[in-house]
């Protein structure tokens, strides 16, 4: 068991250098957010439908990512429409639905979803320890790749630990209630994680020691460049443009 | 009480962002390369705790928030340790998201240097496990309740007509906020019994590497 | 009780992930007052067994019967779990509380005692594995010999009528070693005992099963 | 080299608190190809004097000298960290990278090797640990036997002139167990082997000690 997966696959997507695809997921975050209108809006929408489609996304983890924002995003379209000022657009049981609250919460709905649909589908499919030398190639800050990658590793050593102590606690009768015996073992299980966890780190800093660290990483992994990847770029910059075009430029993306 | 992908505007989502960096580039600076493998872990603990963890509350149950303790255990810090965890969050899971990253640590990360500067002094020098408790509570009460605030102003200022979400929350929150107290004060006076070095932090913001 | 068998499992089949399974149609009865050990390679699924008897996993089919009654729900399994010790592998999952006291009294407050006579309880088994006086030691502090009794004594407190131990004397030094063996074969329980070593098991069960495969055969010595 | 020892330490004491001392007055002396077990109980502090070795720790008093020079500072140790391979008592702390090749290459990049140096060796010692075709597993997804040996790997691959290895064969199984027992019977280099088991240390080493009372003993079989 794992806590902590990406969406494995063998698709065009999956083979893509990740350094790209970092990038382009960030531009088009941006750009989403920043627009307005619903002709670019759906476009995102469509972009990022057809990532997700080519990255084969398997759908029912995929629809539980969905309806965790569209959840919110469905208390936000019932909510704000009402609660907004503005001229009402329709009454539904003497309840005015305002025009201004239906378009916000419209345009809130697009943007999370093309995003989601997009990161996911670019970022979501990285195996997380190539993404961490990714983040590297593109200059993060070397300690904050570093703190990435470790976390990583030891998730699921923690995942496993905490398995363990539970699996302890239930045999010895534990049952979760509402009272302070309750929170008072959660939280001496969740102590005893960190206690084990923080002398492990001082362990693991020794054994870097021992295979010769002298405060400085230095990275294994490094990625290769295909005509693949020269193609995608140039495709997303297109993409990206003409969603430019399409939100910015008054009339003009539109015929 | 994270804040959605697509809610905030450009103009919040970026203001967010720029105060993150400013707290990362403080974390990074305060960390050193000796103390990365520390902040991993109480990364992918905060991570797997928040995941993991539900305490029973009435008929529902609550996830741990966890800031208070992260801010009495690493200090500045806390602050790329809440990137990490909430980037691989909203990666694996999509609580929060790409756009409101900044934000998110924002929220979660201010408070908890607010705790490291009003709670661990006094708790390295309190002197019974009956006080760390209580100051365990305290830091947990104070950070939850703080993110409370910044979530709720980050909302408000995303859309006015968004403060109906807020009033929403407001109740469940002050609930919330027993639980996390008395869950952050047993953890904080078990370690407090057991290891109390975890609350010796060798250096606060400093002029160290970013490398 | 007499003939009936305290803990009977019927052609219990059971995989961890889509992959190959584990156990594969296992039969399994264990009588008041009888001692079995359980061998078996790395990764045959000894653990596995004893966990899915306490239901921290739940068979993909075959059927459990505990105490003469089925048991297939969660709730099935609280009484078991209270008439029931399992020693896990690692004695750093068994112990969780900051103090010793805390840790062996985790049990029979679970059970619903009273503050005193789980109090009682506690000195009584700290006693019974020979480690009275370490009440307010912290657990996390104990060796790797104390930790393992210790967590014995976690079990002995909550009165169980059958103990499962999963490779109970791993990782003791001689002193430690002989002490478990005198103290298991002075116990009235019923129990089933994992190890990798057949002189232990040699010395202290009735009889002895091997794993492999995901079938149980009888061993011979 | 010949008849200097490579490892020398003279009258090393240590405690780890204020408490009475783990190590008192220790002296031993390791020569080129010798392999020296070391016994002791639980909590008797041979973990501790492999780590001091290494400087990992630092003794109270005493002097160490390794390779002919003295060792005192941090910085004395960093040869001694490239020549000397330190197995850790659980492998899940050795091993920190995301996957296997990465890890087995952490140690020969540090010592400056270059990317390709570095990948032959990794090959290298995979191979010879009877890993290889493991470079792309995950490094927590390795069964127990599989990150001891792997464990063992990230030492060979950095060539070292000394191994020092804390119980190598704790928790494997009979397969495993031989593999590592013929492995450290092929290997040149000069050891320190730590182990509760005197069957494995008589097969594997050349004499024994025995750590009690922060005192070292010959041991005699
Ligand atoms: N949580 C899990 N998820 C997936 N596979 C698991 C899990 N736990 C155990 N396994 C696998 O199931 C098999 C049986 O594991 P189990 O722990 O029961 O073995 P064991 O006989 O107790 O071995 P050991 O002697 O090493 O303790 C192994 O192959 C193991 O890798
Ligand atoms: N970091 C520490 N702080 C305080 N005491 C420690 C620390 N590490 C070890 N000790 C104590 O020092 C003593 C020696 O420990 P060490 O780990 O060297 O024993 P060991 O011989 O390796 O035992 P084992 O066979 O269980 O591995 C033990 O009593 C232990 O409790
Ligand atoms: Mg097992
Ligand atoms: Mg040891």
């Amino acid at each position: 068991m794992s806590c902590s997966t990406h969406f494995a696959g063998h698709t065009i997507v999956h083979r893509l250098d990740p350094r790209p695809r970092i990038v382009a997921t960030l531009v088009f975050a941006i750009l989403v957010a920043l627009s307005r209108h619903y002709p670019a809006l759906c476009a995102g929408l469509a972009v990022g439908a057809l990532l997700a489609l080519l990255a084969r996304l398997p759908a029912p983890p995929l629809a539980k990512r969905l309806l965790r924002v569209n959840g919110f995003m469905l208390v936000l379209l019932l909510l704000l429409p009402v609660t907004s000022p503005g001229d009402p657009m329709f009454t539904i049981l003497h309840l005015p639905f305002s025009r201004e609250g239906v378009h916000m919460a419209t345009v809130i709905t697009l943007k999370a979803n093309a995003i989601v649909l997009a990161f996911t589908a670019l970022l979501g499919t990285v195996e997380l320890a190539a993404l961490g030398h990714a983040f590297h190639h593109l200059r993060v800050p070397g300690k904050l790749v570093h703190l990435f990658l470790f976390t990583l590793r030891y998730l699921d050593v923690l995942h496993h630990a905490y398995l363990g102590l539970l699996r302890a606690m239930k045999a010895r009768a534990f049952r979760p209630r509402m009272n302070l015996h309750t929170y008072r073992s959660y939280g001496s299980l969740m102590a005893m994680l960190l206690v084990r966890s923080l002398e492990r780190a001082e362990r693991v800093m020794d054994a870097m020691k021992c295979r010769g660290f002298k405060g400085r990483f230095l990275t294994y992994r490094h990625f290769a460049f295909h005509r693949r990847d020269a193609v995608f770029c140039l495709v997303s910059t297109l993409v990206l443009i003409l969603f430019v075009c399409i939100e910015w430029i008054p009339g003009g993306g539109l015929p | 009480m994270h804040i959605t992908e697509g809610v905030a505007p450009a103009s919040v989502a970026a203001a967010g962002a720029l105060l993150a960096a400013g707290g990362v580039v403080a974390g990074l600076r305060a960390m050193k390369d000796e103390q990365i493998p520390r902040a991993a872990i109480m990364a992918s603990a905060i991570f797997a705790a928040s995941l993991l963890i539900r305490l029973p509350l009435g008929p529902s149950s609550v996830h741990p928030v966890l800031n208070g303790l992260a801010g009495l255990l690493l200090g500045w810090a806390a602050v790329p340790v809440f990137l990490v965890a909430l980037f691989l969050q909203a990666l694996l899971f999509q609580f929060g998201g790409i756009t409101t990253l900044g934000l998110n640590t924002v929220v979660m990360g201010a408070p908890a240097v607010l705790c490291y500067y009003g709670f661990n002094r006094s708790l390295r020098r309190c002197g019974s496990a009956r006080a760390a408790f209580w100051l365990g509570a305290a830091a947990g009460v104070t950070a939850l309740l703080f993110s409370f605030l910044l979530w709720a102003g980050a909302l408000v200022l995303s859309g006015k007509s968004l403060a109906v979400i807020v009033k929403l929350a407001l109740v469940p929150h002050l609930a919330i906020l027993g639980v996390e107290g008395a869950f952050t004060g047993f953890v904080s006076a078990f370690l407090f019994r057991v290891y109390p070095r975890a609350f010796e932090i060798p250096r606060t913001l400093g002029t160290g590497t970013l490398s | 009780m007499s003939d009936e068998p305290l803990l009977n499992l019927h052609s219990l089949s059971f995989s961890h992930t889509d992959a190959e399974p584990v156990l594969a149609e296992v039969d399994l009865a264990l009588r008041a007052g009888e001692r079995i050990g359980l061998q078996g390679a790395i990764g045959s699924g000894k653990t596995t067994l004893l966990h899915l008897v306490v239901g921290l996993l739940a068979p993909d089919r075959g059927r459990i019967e505990i105490f003469g009654k089925p048991r297939r729900e969660e709730h099935d399994f609280w009484e078991v779990r209270e008439r029931v010790g399992l020693l896990f592998q690692d004695p750093d999952d068994q112990l969780f509380c900051p103090t010793v006291e805390e840790d062996v009294a985790f049990g029979p407050l679970n059970q619903g005692k009273s503050r005193e006579a789980a109090h009682h309880a506690v000195h009584e088994a700290l006693a019974l594995v020979g480690m009275a006086g370490l009440e307010h030691r912290i657990t996390h502090h104990l060796s790797g010999g104390e930790k393992r009794l210790v967590s014995l004594a976690t079990l002995l407190a909550m009165h169980p009528d059958v103990l499962l131990l999963d490779e109970p004397e791993n990782g003791l030094d001689p002193p430690s070693y002989e002490r478990v063996q005198n103290l298991l074969l002075s116990l009235p329980q019923a129990m089933i005992i994992v190890s990798h070593n057949a002189d232990f098991l040699r010395a202290v069960t009735h009889r002895c099963l091997c794993l492999a495969g995901g079938r149980l055969q009888n061993k011979s010595w």
